[in-house]
């Protein structure tokens, strides 16, 4: 399945997109998700690394299975306030 | 209330709506862009969000926050954009009937807001150079609330 | 800075005050006059000083909180006579470059002043009667500060 | 000496005045003042019991001695905020 990113912050520059698509196999975890987003990705390593991913604007741990319907985003430490 | 923004905050407005015959105790907390980070200086900030989790997040804390202490009133607004010096990036307002509740309010929301809520900022320096501020050592973000 | 005012407090002006480069956090506290306590009305509070000793213990707490805290600003406007339903009667600005202290200060502030401060409101309640509030079991004032 | 006790809130109100002239001898502490105050006016008593007294606009214990020159006042448990 084709699962489209949303990036933010460092990680959209880093990566210079706002969105990218990354190839796995159905039934993929976020962790599986995240191994290849940085091996495709290798510039978003450093953020990647210490972000976290949300699924239809909610916090999902690595453990998580994929829904090919879900909104999907890459969270950055954040910094608000 | 929550909201998002892009406009300098109406504090005066927020403010307005907590001073009710019930609540005794009014708390704002307002963010503000400070100049110096031990001997850098800064000359505005500048915030971007993930728009819809935020503000799906944001409602949360004001639900959690509604649940845990007896709020009268409870708003937390947010700006987006370039946030000039000694100007408001993040207002929280907590009245309650009695004080130690708009206090512990106010505080948990800021603090718990600086954990979750997807929004980041980016320095901009007085040197001209700008960086993204992706605190390291950061909590995962609690998602009991 | 510190203040008694028979004039409704103009917080606008205490917070632009605190809105400084150097503050990146500023916890403003507003009591306000409360409606209910418990099934009791109230129509209004009439506060009282003994105004050059409340000046005094006023300069005292503001000079006891710069020394506790990092604070830029911070200020205390106490309002006299008649206080209406949701008008503010004390107004507390604590402005630090760290929000934690801002939040204690603030809170210490209000909590001192409450204890100290020879200050005391009349309750004016709806069934037309009016009482001296002079709570039981106070602490003695602590002159420690 | 004479003492002059500046009266607030209820206190003023039970007394009926603002200020209050009491007499005693010289060398008396803030204690004998509170005994002869609540003696000669014997309505201040519900709040005199309870209230401390300021010398020159700073809390005072019972046990200091009156200095004759100082503004003195009865101090009922404060309201403000």
């Amino acid at each position: 399945m084709r699962v489209r990113v949303k990036l933010f912050a460092a990680a959209r520059d880093l990566a210079g997109a706002d969105i990218v698509d990354v190839e796995l196999s159905s039934g993929a975890s976020f962790g599986d998700l995240r191994t290849k987003l940085i091996s495709t990705h290798p510039h978003l390593s450093p953020v990647g690394v210490r972000s976290i991913f949300a699924a239809d604007a909610r916090y999902v741990s690595d453990e998580e299975s994929i829904s090919e319907t879900a909104e999907i985003a890459l969270i950055p430490p954040v910094s608000g306030g | 209330m929550i909201q998002l923004t892009h406009e300098p905050i109406d504090v005066n407005a927020l403010l307005a709506a907590a001073q009710q015959p019930a609540a005794g105790a009014v708390v704002l907390f307002l963010g503000i862009t400070r100049e110096f980070t031990g001997d850098r200086q800064t000359v505005e900030l500048d915030y971007e969000a993930y728009e819809a989790m935020a503000e799906s997040e944001l409602s949360k804390l004001e639900q959690a926050a509604r649940e845990r202490w007896p709020l009268v009133e409870c708003a937390i607004v947010h700006r987006l954009g370039r946030v000039p010096l000694a100007e408001a990036s993040v207002a929280i307002v907590a009245g309650s009937p009695h004080r130690s509740a708009a206090f512990a309010a106010a505080e948990w929301l800021i603090d718990t807001l600086k954990e979750c809520v997807p929004i980041w900022k980016r320095e901009r320096w007085a040197d001209g150079t700008t960086k993204w501020v992706h605190p390291v050592g950061q909590a995962v973000p609690d998602k009991s609330y």
